[in-house]
């Protein structure tokens, strides 16, 4: 397959781009953090997404879905990036529907996905425990108790967690913290008993939320999947939240790098426009080339998500190590191009750092994702 | 040099019956130091006494003539003193841009009256002084400010815009390169004027930044009188003093990224991720980084001391100080950089009180403007390049 | 495409019934690779059966016109052709800078009677030819070059010195730059032409590089009589012909940092450097650096993919080859950066058997040249902030 | 005390420039090359070396020595290393003559420190075994035999191995490869039977060798310092070694670097002085800020070296390190600048990057330094 857009996916990507340049913005985005909004994304613009199709883009059309790719999930992803826009796609239209509909029964499908491609359902999915992603890591447990569960623990950067309607918690049923084995995935309600959810207000002004789980009962069948075996489903989830994220990157370093190639050729100092001083231009060459680099990485990883979802893992931490990598050098030579002015809140520039930075850490930074390959590639 | 000795030992003495026990402690926060001026509120009795024996000394400018309210101590005095207050952990008893920044520039430029009428109101704390330089159209290229000043007989009237003015909403005075000369060329229509900031048409804008509050505003002024007398130096000759005060500020802002009084990077980072058996960092990547970045810094350290020694033995070339500036603010914002990452998302909290309401990432910020302010990066790149190594203009 | 799989069959069989088993292995050193030419010694029977049976199909130069020699397939089929020879591993039967460089150059700028005459020798092997481009003073700045050729009415009669001339000293004849127009601006005066190295007053002198002995000459002409068919194109308009060719060696340069057949520089380093108990290697510092190489080796490799497929389905800009170039060799020179660190001292002995004659060693300082030779990075990334960023020029 | 050069420093360091820029040049060092010299230094150089007291320069005067400090020692290696001179002076007057001095007996120190000081002595230092600076990896054995001891194993990257009169060699007298403990160094005479010689042509032309040895017997007074003890001498040798060749990598990256700087401003390209293209002045300005900052560390250690020698590690290993990284910068951009005739051999820029690469390995390259830095601040 050509390491291309296909003429689908480029119509896609286009509408996608010019609906959310009109419908979410980063004005969007400030009038949210602003207004200190107490969702802190747009319902509307979210029922907007369910009418074009794309809440339910993972989901397969038997349950109500477009039954897309993932290659179209990163388009997505990508224009949410260049605008900024707060949105539930990731959590509840990336990892809640791919971890459903490839691990759920017939009943939990039936049950969560026809809500969540109609946009009625918003979902969280609780992995990380500490300040770093470190999957393994997990020590929240869950305990068998009568038919059913009783999870105890807490979650950190749990992506729309203070707005989610059910939440896919990652807890250990057995084995220790570290170990590979002995996690199973939940499906839980967050309404109930036990369950507390402080929001937590980002430097990115996205969502986020911190959740701890004392005491709290599930029956049996709110196990997604099988017990113990939740760490392969999970790492495919990871794996779809790492490429979805990276695309988000793209976006968010080439619309940094874009504005930055607009203002060179606009501010004049000392007589020229400051594009015209070769130091300048050679960086932002330099730029540009580690850009598409990794624009290529992260089409690649999407597409073998799509052909080959059970050997992704590396294709999948190439794509997010570059992406991390390559935009917050795009987003930091934006800051320093943009001069004082760059440093302003006025200036839309500082949101790009703020939200790449938010998007490095998410799902593997740099140096989980290279540790990552080392281990793969056996050294 | 039983002179110095001398004085060492009674100063030290004077600091000790004399520094309340409450200004022997570091500042907390910015309520904690002293910037004096006309609204000044003092933060408690003790701020207040440690100022008024401070001034009684000369000591708030311990070098400066004894004529203008300062110290009259000789270098080696003023090193001694500074080290016994150090020593002992008194606070600064004045922080002031009319200390650091206009006293210097006055001493050098300033006519008799202008520093018998200036100098003592800045060591006392009576005057708080903000800096009237950056417009929103020149950035790095400063001489190519257009803000103007129009000579109307016995007064000039000052119109334009300034930014990045530092506490321009708390000055009382501001110190203002303006345009005497429009026709001239950049460089030499440009002067140096004093003036109140209450005078009719002065106003001011807080500046949010992307780390959130700062001390930053833009500054109007619309069609300001400003007597002549209150021009330093030559008319159109402001340049000088400003290239003057510039090496200044450099040299600050260079010294701030030393990050000496800082706790070391990979400590910080085993606290918050832990170590192995082995006793490594647990990230293997980061602890890379980071010994890499504290070699860096360290030899940084050790060049800061190189250069402050070449500088007493009268070695060196002055634009030494854009190698400072250049590497020492770069430095800092690796340092933020990785303290981000060793925070992981518990730093990216930005209001909790878990994360100090967001202080890591606020300070992290910050520190992108350490090589945009004081002069760019790439201006002290390009000082470097030719007024060190001597390549050929472009 | 039921042609393209007859097609496929058809070439597949012809191939493994005329490629000899001694073709079908990598070549071991450069006498291995088959260059043709007047002075050409096969090194073995194989090769110049293989050659000879190529040549009669058109092989050699599978996309070019029959007329000319060549086979006479669509892009699709060299493609397939081209596929079955890697999978069956059979040799290059020829290689050549008539193919590569100056037969294109030919079939887009030559008059009818000069592909004739030379396209067919070129496809046969019968013509060596080299590449008279960079001189001394020139370097980057290629169309600043001096060589002359001055009108004699039936000739052209050359002057000057080329450099870096890839085998000048084993090439039958050469295609060249000159200048026929001294007076023209730098790029309108130079022209193309093509002559015989035998020719009265050339000379070469072979270049010793810091990795040793290298294909590159010192080229030196002293009053060499050119006759005028030998002209290519119109006259003054030979930069042109130039820089159509320096992109085609830009693409091929880059390529050769693609590094896709090399063995993962993780596992060479655990060979000779071990590793700890955890599997890991045994310099944790190294695995950092090698982890990140790893990563933007792959993902550059995407790169060319990518960029290939943008080509085929006529998107992208032609600039884009500067990117690969640039990122190509970059990374390349990165890679046996890495080596030498893997290798440690033994990888740094010159003359032994044990490290092949300091083949690692050798290799490194030759990647050196990969961001100079067919473009400097320097220069690239001009092109790419112009052609693609649009910055305007300084 | 000022990190400055003191007038007598700066005296000698005025007095060795000029000195080897007459006679230790880059035309030494290929002609010394291209006639494949045996010996592959200049006797007579290390004649003169000796009337100027540079030979004895770390042996006590009470020895015939100059009695000199470690800031000595950097200055006359920086000049060396801006010359790219091949000398006895790294192992004979620096490495050998300071683990005699600090750990040997009186009769060891009357033995060989005077015959040092007069030039008459070439000694070498055998520490490594494999292909990566890694002392405590030590397998060497020297067992005990009757009165003395018996010595097997082999050693690379032997310094002047092939010239030496006598060799200090690192063995293991107790416990196993890893172990920091178990180290003794003998005074070894390399005549003795069993101990096979190699020279090896490096990439630099300088010298070294490596050394096997096979049932070598030595007498018990040939243990330098105690038994199992050598650890701790080899530590501070080690710690000479790194702070002079980190000296040596100052001269070899500033001279690399000062070449540059004069290209740039004699050739001409596109119309313009190259050094006018703003894009190579920065990396020009960027480079010498290094080369400076490094320069501030490598005066540090050789400081911390004459004043506080035991604790003196940290420092050495920060000096090495940024020796190692900016002095390979530097002859990359040097390299760069020149272009194609940088590539060539007739030029001399590519001899200080064979020499900086050579430099980089000896007593540890920056990763190793980087690693003993992070274990040393305990993390």
């Amino acid at each position: 397959m050509a390491l291309l857009l296909t003429e689908e996916q480029t119509m896609l990507r286009d509408s996608v781009r010019g609906f959310l340049a009109d419908h979410g913005p980063i004005s969007q985005l400030r009038r949210l953090r602003d207004s200190r909004d107490p969702v802190g994304f747009s319902r509307d613009l979210w029922a907007q997404f369910a009418d074009m199709g794309l809440t339910g883009l993972l989901v397969p059309e038997a349950f109500g879905g477009t039954g897309l790719g993932h290659v179209e999930a990163g388009l997505v992803m990508e224009e949410i990036g260049r605008n900024l826009t707060p949105s539930p796609f990731l959590a509840t239209a990336l990892l809640a529907a791919s971890a459903i509909a490839r691990a759920g029964s017939v009943d939990q499908k039936s049950t969560y996905l026809p809500t969540i491609a109609s946009g009625k359902l918003i979902a969280a999915v609780a992995v990380d425990e500490g300040p770093k992603h470190r999957p393994h890591a997990i020590e929240m447990t869950a305990k068998r108790h009568g038919n059913g569960f009783v999870l105890d623990g807490a979650k950190a950067m749990v992506v729309d967690g203070h707005a989610a309607d059910v939440m896919i918690v990652a807890a250990r049923t057995s084995g220790t913290a570290g170990d590979k084995g002995g996690i199973t995935l939940f499906l839980v309600n967050p309404k109930t008993a036990g369950t507390a959810i402080e929001r937590t207000i980002m430097v990115d002004a996205h969502n986020s939320a911190r959740v701890e789980f004392r005491g709290v009962a599930v029956d049996a069948d709110a196990v997604l999947g099988d017990v113990d075996q939740g760490g392969d489903i999970l790492a495919g989830v990871l794996n779809v939240g790492r490429a979805a994220v990276a695309a988000e990157l793209v976006g968010v370093g080439e619309e940094a790098f874009s504005r930055s190639i607009a203002y060179l050729t606009e501010r004049t100092q000392f007589g020229k426009t400051i594009g015209q001083f070769q130091a300048l231009q050679h960086r932002a060459a330099h730029l540009y080339s580690e850009l598409e680099i990794t624009r290529s990485a992260v089409l690649k990883a999407l597409q073998v998500l799509d052909d080959d979802f059970a050997n992704a893992t590396a294709f999948v931490a190439i794509a997010k190590a570059r992406a991390g990598k390559s935009s917050t050098l795009a987003v930091q030579e934006a800051v320093q191009m943009h001069g004082g002015m760059g440093m302003t809140d006025a200036f839309d520039i500082g949101l790009f750092m703020k939200r790449a930075r938010v998007a490095q850490e998410l799902f593997g930074d740099f140096n989980f994702q290279a540790v990552a390959l080392a281990q793969l590639k056996q050294y | 040099m039983p002179d110095l000795e001398t004085f060492q030992r009674d100063a030290r003495a004077w600091l000790e019956a004399n520094c309340p026990p409450e200004m022997r402690t570091p500042p907390r926060n910015e309520e904690d130091r002293c910037w004096g001026g006309k609204r000044w509120k003092f933060e408690s009795a003790a701020q207040r006494t440690w100022l008024e024996r401070m001034v009684a000394k000369g000591w708030t400018v311990p070098e400066w003539p004894t004529a203008y309210g300062g110290g009259g101590l000789s270098r080696e005095e003023a090193k001694v003193l500074r080290a016994e207050m150090r020593s002992l952990g008194c606070r600064s008893p004045l922080d002031s841009f009319g200390i650091w920044m206009l006293g210097p520039a006055l001493l050098k430029y300033g006519s008799e009256e202008q520093k018998r009428h200036y100098l003592p109101q800045i060591t006392r704390g009576e005057i708080r002084w903000c800096q009237g330089y950056s417009e929103p159209n020149a950035g790095s290229d400063l001489a190519s400010l257009q803000t103007k000043a129009e000579d109307k007989g016995d007064h000039f009237l000052i119109n334009g815009q300034k930014i990045w003015t530092s506490y321009a909403d708390k000055a009382d005075w501001i110190f203002c390169l303006v345009r005497t000369d429009p026709a001239a060329k950049k460089h030499e229509g440009i002067s140096f004027l004093l003036f109140d900031m209450t005078s009719q048409g002065v106003s001011t804008k807080p500046i949010l930044l992307i780390s959130g509050k700062s001390p930053f505003c833009e500054t109007f002024f619309d069609n300001v009188k400003v007597p002549k007398n209150q021009l330093v130096g030559t008319l159109n000759k402001g340049w000088d003093i400003a290239k003057y005060l510039l090496t200044h500020e450099r040299d600050m802002i260079g010294s701030m990224g030393d990050g000496g009084a800082n706790r070391p990077l990979g400590q910080v980072a085993a606290q918050s991720l832990g170590t192995t058996a082995a006793g490594e960092l647990a990230d293997p990547m980061l602890r890379a980084d980071i010994a890499h970045f504290e070699i860096d810094e360290a030899a940084f350290r050790m060049t800061m001391e190189r250069a402050g020694d070449m500088m007493k033995a009268g070695q060196g070339n002055p634009a030494f100080s854009s190698v400072l500036k250049y590497y020492g603010t770069e430095l800092n914002k690796r340092r933020h950089e990785l303290l981000m990452s060793a925070g992981g998302t518990d730093a990216l909290e930005w209001e909790s009180d878990r994360s100090h309401n967001g202080a890591r990432a606020r300070n992290w910020l910050r520190t992108k403007a350490n090589s945009i302010e004081g002069g760019t990066s790439e201006v002290q790149l390009n000082i470097v390049a030719k007024r060190i190594l001597g390549l050929p203009d472009a």
